[in-house]
């Protein structure tokens, strides 16, 4: 059977693992064969740059792979992020996550843009005249608190609305509600309410 | 979602209303695809727009916006009347039936043929489908909650299951697709304002719990609130937290608001934006935590804004809860770039100032472990115990010897267990619960029944008493009661009750019926009423709106005095809002990534042909959008069949725009994102839903006048 | 043997998510499609769509009009050509029944720069895993052995990329499948 | 070849023929509708012209090959048997050119030799290896299209009048200019014998057309059907005009000794006008 073919392929981890054959089966087997057909071409020797490609199986000999999350939906698509040198420099498939079995939409296939966007926030920013100024996290974080602080002596903890994420992970969630819980509001919300 | 995606691989019928998964949910789309494709199921589509899932579908129904209840009334009475539901599963684990049926016999298919606009012969097909058809899954987003009646909607497609007898069945249940990756994981930490994490509400019990949990004194948390009062008071909501400030409808606070953190979300998905934007111009504070420099900063024209940079959810870990209730260990992949800091790290700066940080540490030593293993101490509602953090990370390090059809994995480290321990994961050493209210399956191997949790009997206002626990013989195998039973005492503050109950082959939360009739919501049964814009003037008098609910989340929600029949003659055409697969919430990440913004670089409204020809517009000409309520928004004109010629649809995701001006000088320079337009949100009108106060985008009114 | 792509139209959804894995993948600058998304239908009853690239012809005609012979077939028949020869002249994108040969604007005068089009993940004809090849054709994902990205990462697993023999079988059984499910 | 890509076409397409056997949308859209919309939005009008234009362009080179090598090599044969016409190149001298047209000549000579030359080097790319040098006479040959095109304009219009076609043309062609024979016999012929009407008609005509179709061929901006024909009628017209660029530096610098320098100095010698042009020679008597 050629997916058996398939079964015992090093992960991209660099870990043994097996598929279960009835993964194979279902129609899973669509990419599947496609790595068969791939790999078996691999091994044919018949590519153009095989000897090159024998001494160097990959162009980042020094990166790991990473397992995480996608963060666009809810169905939770696995990524295998590539990384070297503390710089995510490749997407992977993963193609043997239970769920998104490598699938993803073009925001998920796109998720290392997150980290290497040249949009990125760089530093912390405040608003200035109408003009926007580069400030530190120092001065940023005091002149923040002691304003909140300000504001809740004088109006009271419901004067503060916080706004919370459901795009951070659970543990950041629950922190954030008990942030509000201890600040002494309810006035704290989220995404799901919308 | 009550079963998992994989799951829809075991549907012999897939029932989709309110949801467009071949856009927002792609990847789902393979096991959908599977179901239509090997078990030959019937995929039918319930939308007032023709969607990219519509197209997948094998029976689309059209139905005007704001009538889902009825359309789904009137299948449940067909079901009813023509003896196709589960009578079985009614005896035994249904409660409210008679009520129900009641309710039910109201709308005939004429009646539904009038309200929604589907073809009484359609609604009679459609209900011989799903009931030739078991089981098969009922799936929903934001098409069916966003609405005044939302609350409504979903319970009437968790009714229609239960008449089909779908629930608790591979293949079947009420699988409602989450919108982000997290929001399962947020909502079960319940960062909302009417309760406290693991869904445990606001009072005093609850209270105590989770100060019990944190370590903290009760007074002293007591004591950080304004009075008792507010600490059991629900707050203001992300929909309407802006009226707080500027207070156009009577606040029920002591102060108005004067300060806003923005932690992680973009303003441009909360309706009627034009005035949150004022209530940016009339706060003392906003403070805006992102990756990205997002719409909230730029929207804020007054020295008041402060915007600092978060890392992105690569760069920081922790557990993600996908829709299907499934925990997976988001690992970090780079360090923090730039000049951000992690969420944790923002917290703690935050935590530091304000003067708490013992207390709030108290538990949590290592980030984010500790903190996964106090959820774990504290959300036993939910059954969250058995989430250990190096359970979790051992799930997503072997994600790879699931079983794809179960998502049980077979042999390796984390053998018999559910991929990402579904919950309740009741113990340390339980599997998950991949299918909710499975009474095939022990408790303790993931069975589950329906929760006991409004007593063991109700006198109904006719006068019946009906037993609410479920009928003898009705239990998952190996149940010392095979029959119904209540709720463990305890259960929810105690562990070793739980474990207790788990040895015992039982739910902790009992074994009940599950209602169908439900006496604490304000329409016990689901029941149409007209949107309160409503394009159809002569049913509001027959359906009309609740009364005026004077607090509502701190705040005056109109209902009735809302509700005018004469405002379809000046805005006649419906509006709905929703998502496109190139762009992701409000956009503001999605339009940051140069491809995405290039195959989708702007906003537009999707227009019938008929209606454009009526008022003249070409495709690709812009167009004045106008609300009731004073937002107008410039727009490029889509002419296409996709919407009928009534209707009129725009994306929500775009922002950088505001009523016809650009806000791009507003953008530090470097930071604009690649693609800007109007949000939608600022033409999407007043109407939030009675009992949850979710915005009501999907049943507006506007018109239109070329630009 | 011969690669190939499938796109199976029953099965796309037009979510893009090849376009942009392709576009990530090697860092296409904007402007350059290698792979697309056609829609037919849009809107209405039969809407379908497929994904396209560059189909790897095995009597490809952009070989044939080629003026520098940059284009070349491999054995494994994959269809790749030489950016370092090629002079922009577009003889190819009008040979193409796919339209698949892009021109990024970046000569001289506006003028078009060299062609780019799908290498089905295999590089191209510079050293494999050199800085130069990743500059000029993006990842070898073949010499890894390792499926083109596109194929790797379609959400539905409609676009199935390999040897047309292995890929077409795969595809057959699917047709019948469904076929004899429908009957 | 075509039948081939028609077939892999179909294995494509044939995607599509699944539609046969599973249910589709609501409304049953016709199987053979979704093909066609795939089929033109896709392939849109390839199979129209552009099997015509695989064909021609890679035909196109062997003919240029043949043109490049035959022509200078039958100028060979012809410089060998018969030999170049000698006239004398003193005595009475005819003004022929004047300065403007002599500037203009010149002007318009460069930049057409730049754009034959790059032009064969473009359709030789790979005899130059392609890449940057090839690319290089690319820009070349777009900046003298500029130029041509600058220049051609005032030749085409002081040249105009005399290279109307006359009676007499006809026989010149009839007696092939009599290149073929060494004897000095007047050749019917006004002020441009007819092989030069005809190379003055073909650079200027057509070199406009060239310039109108290079400049689509350059833009790419019309639809690729237009592009096609346009870069075959592009090819097919380079063939003539390379053909008859080299006959005429063959006959300018060679056939005719001498001939260079009257387009240098402007005079012709009376000797050559004589026979070379005799019934502009006989006008000018009369007019004398």
């Amino acid at each position: 059977m050629a997916a058996r073919k398939i079964i015992s392929r090093k992960a991209p981890s660099g870990r043994k693992f097996t598929l279960n054959p009835k993964v194979a089966r279902r129609s899973f087997m669509k990419i599947a064969a496609a790595v068969t057909a791939l790999t078996g071409l691999a091994l044919s020797g018949r590519l153009t740059k095989e000897a090159e490609a024998k001494a160097k199986k990959s162009p980042y000999s020094q990166s790991k792979i990473v397992r995480t999350i996608c963060t666009y939906c809810s169905v939770g698509c696995g990524i295998y992020a590539e990384v070297e040198n503390d710089v995510w420099v490749r997407q992977e498939i993963a193609q043997d996550h239970p769920v998104s079995r490598g699938g993803h939409c073009c925001k998920g296939a796109g998720a290392i843009d997150m980290v290497n966007s040249e949009k990125r926030l760089k530093y912390p920013l405040k608003r200035q005249n109408g003009r926007w100024v580069k400030i530190s996290w120092e001065q940023a974080m005091d002149e923040i608190c002691s304003k909140l602080l300000d504001i809740r002596k004088k109006y009271g903890p419901d004067a503060v609305h916080w706004n919370g994420s459901a795009k951070v992970s659970t543990e950041m969630a629950y922190l954030q509600r008990k942030l509000a819980a201890f600040w002494g509001t309810n006035n704290i919300d989220h995404q799901a309410r919308i | 979602m009550t079963n998992h995606f994989n799951d829809i691989r075991h549907s012999k019928l897939l029932f989709f209303i309110g949801s467009n998964a071949a856009e927002a949910h792609p990847v789902a789309m393979q096991y959908i695809l599977y179901a239509k494709e090997v078990n030959n199921a019937p995929v039918i589509v319930v939308d007032p727009r023709f969607t990219k899932l519509a197209a997948k579908a094998t029976d689309y129904v059209r139905i005007r916006p704001g009538t889902d209840t009825a359309f789904l009334m009137g299948l449940i009475n067909q079901l009813i009347q023509n003896d196709w539901y589960d009578k079985e599963f009614v005896r035994t684990r249904v409660a409210g039936f008679e009520e129900l049926k009641k309710e039910a016999s109201h709308y005939t298919p004429e009646v539904v043929e009038d309200i929604t606009g589907v073809p009484a012969k359609e609604v009679v097909r459609i209900a011989k489908l799903l009931a030739d058809n078991r089981p098969g899954t009922v799936i929903w987003c934001m098409g069916i909650t966003q609405h005044h009646i939302g609350s409504s909607n979903t319970r009437a497609c968790c009714i229609l299951q239960l008449m089909l007898g779908n629930m608790g069945k591979s293949g079947g249940g009420t699988n409602i697709f989450r919108g982000h990756d997290n929001v399962q994981g947020a909502t079960d930490m319940c960062v909302l304002s009417h309760s406290l994490p693991g869904y445990y509400g606001l009072s005093d019990k609850a209270w105590k719990h989770w100060c019990k949990v944190w370590g903290v004194d009760y007074e002293w948390i007591k004591s950080r609130f304004y009075n008792k009062k507010y600490m059991n008071k629900p707050g203001f909501t992300l929909a309407r937290w802006y009226q707080g400030v500027i207070q156009e409808d009577k606040i029920t606070q002591y102060t108005p608001i004067k300060a806003v953190v923005f932690w992680g979300i973009s303003s441009q998905s909360i309706s009627q934006y034009h005035k949150v934007k004022k209530a940016f111009e009339q706060l003392d504070l906003v403070v805006v935590i992102d990756p990205f420099f997002n719409t909230t900063a730029a929207m804020c024209e007054k020295d008041n804004v402060y915007v600092l940079p978060s890392t992105s959810q690569y760069e920081t870990e922790g557990s993600v809860t996908s829709s299907c209730r499934q925990a997976q260990w988001r690992y970090k992949v780079v360090n923090p770039v730039y000049d951000s800091k992690t969420d944790y790290e923002i917290m703690e700066e935050f935590v530091k100032r304000f003067g708490f940080a013992d207390k709030f540490y108290k538990n949590i030593k290592k980030i984010p472990e500790d903190i996964t293993r106090e959820i774990a101490n504290g959300c036993l509602t939910i059954g969250l115990c058995g989430w250990l953090p190096e359970r979790i990370k051992k799930h997503t390090d072997n994600w790879h010897t699931f079983d794809i059809d179960t998502l049980q994995a077979k042999g390796g480290p984390c053998d018999g267990e559910y991929y990402g321990l579904p919950w309740p994961c009741w113990t340390e050493d339980h599997p998950g619960t991949p299918i909710l209210y499975d009474i095939s399956k022990p408790v303790a191997k993931g069975g589950l029944p329906f929760r006991a949790r409004f007593g063991t009997e109700y006198t109904y206002p006719d006068g019946r008493k009906e037993n609410l626990l479920a009928a003898e013989g009705v239990a998952n195998p190996g149940s010392e009661i095979m029959g119904g039973y209540p709720e463990f005492p305890g259960w929810k503050t105690d562990k070793n009750v739980i474990k207790e109950a788990i040895k015992r082959g039982m739910a902790p939360f009992g074994n009940a019926r599950a209602r169908c009739y439900c006496w604490n919501f304000p329409d016990p049964v689901p029941k149409h009423r007209e949107p309160l814009h409503s394009p159809r003037p002569d049913l509001i008098k027959k359906y009309p709106t609740y009364p005026d609910k004077p607090d509502h989340y701190r705040v005056y929600t109109r209902y009735k005095s809302e509700q005018k029949p004469e405002l379809a003659k000046e805005f006649p055409i419906v509006l709905i809002t929703g998502r496109v697969v190139e762009h992701m919430g409000g956009g503001d990440e999605t339009r940051s990534n140069k491809y995405l913004a290039e195959l989708m670089p702007e906003v537009y409204a999707e227009i019938n042909p008929r209606l454009a020809n009526d008022y003249g517009l070409r495709d690709g000409e812009m167009v004045w959008i106008e609300s009731p309520e004073g937002g107008r928004i410039k727009i490029k004109v889509k002419v296409t069949e996709r919407v009928d010629d009534k209707t009129i649809f725009i994306p929500y995701s775009f922002s950088g725009m505001f009523m016809g001006r650009s806000m791009l000088s507003n953008y530090p320079q470097g930071f604009e994102p690649y693609a800007i337009g109007e949000p939608a949100n600022i033409v999407t009108n007043y109407g939030y839903d009675i009992k949850t106060q979710i915005q009501g985008t999907k049943e507006c009114l506007c018109r239109i006048k070329k630009a | 043997m011969a690669m190939k792509f499938i796109c199976d139209t029953e099965r796309c959804i037009a979510c893009y998510g090849c376009v942009v894995a392709c576009k990530e993948g090697h860092h296409l600058p904007i402007g350059v499609n290698r792979r697309r998304v056609v829609i037919v239908n849009e809107g209405k009853p039969g809407e379908k769509s497929i994904s396209i690239a560059c189909m790897h012809c095995s009597d490809a005609p952009c070989m044939a009009v080629c003026p520098t012979k940059c284009i070349y077939k491999r054995e494994d028949g994959i269809v790749l050509h030489d950016k370092t020869k090629c002079i922009g002249c577009g003889y190819c994108l009008m040979a193409c029944p796919f339209g698949a040969p892009q021109f990024p604007k970046s000569g001289p005068f506006g003028a078009r720069g060299v062609m780019d089009k799908c290498t089905f993940c295999a590089g191209g004809p510079a050293p494999t895993f050199s800085e130069q090849e990743k500059q000029l054709y993006g990842q070898n994902r073949i010499a890894e052995g390792k499926v083109p990205l596109c194929a790797g990462m379609c959400s539905t697993k409609a676009l199935l990329a390999g040897d047309s023999e292995v890929i077409s079988e795969i595809y057959t059984q699917r047709v019948a499948k469904r076929g004899a499910a429908n009957l | 070849m075509n039948k081939k890509i028609f077939l892999g076409l179909l294995f494509i397409i044939g995607a599509l023929a699944d539609t046969a056997f599973a249910q589709t949308a609501p409304a049953k859209a016709y199987l053979i509708d979704i093909w066609y919309g795939f089929y033109n939005a896709i392939v849109g009008d390839w199979a129209k012209n552009a099997p015509l234009f695989i064909e021609y362009v890679t035909k196109m080179k062997p003919v240029y090959l043949l043109v490049v090598i035959g022509v200078p090599s039958v100028f060979l044969l012809h410089y060998l048997i018969i030999g170049p016409k000698k006239f004398s190149h003193e005595g009475e001298q005819i003004l022929y050119y004047d300065v403007f047209a002599r500037i203009i000549h010149w002007l318009a000579a460069l930049f057409f030799s730049l754009l034959v030359f790059t032009g064969l080097i473009i359709i030789f790319a790979n005899v130059f290896g392609g890449g940057s040098f090839v690319k290089f006479c690319r820009y070349v040959h777009l900046i003298s299209a500029f130029g041509f095109g600058i220049t051609v304009v005032p030749m085409f219009l002081m040249w105009l009048k005399d290279m109307l076609p006359a009676p007499y043309d006809i026989k010149w062609f009839l007696i092939l200019g009599g290149y073929l024979s060494k004897k000095k016999r007047p050749i019917p012929a006004g002020k441009y014998n007819a092989g030069q009407k005809m190379w003055f008609w073909l650079a200027t005509l057509g070199g406009g057309f060239m310039l109108f179709t290079g400049f689509y061929i350059y833009l790419f901006n019309t639809s690729l059907e237009t592009l096609r024909l346009y870069t075959l009628l592009h090819m097919l017209l380079g063939i003539a005009i390379v053909a008859l660029f080299f006959t005429h530096i063959y006959m300018s610098m060679i056939a005719i000794k001498g001939a260079l320098w009257s387009m240098i100095t402007g005079y012709k010698s009376a000797d050559e006008v004589s026979i070379l042009h005799s019934k502009y020679y006989e006008k000018l008597k009369k007019k004398a």
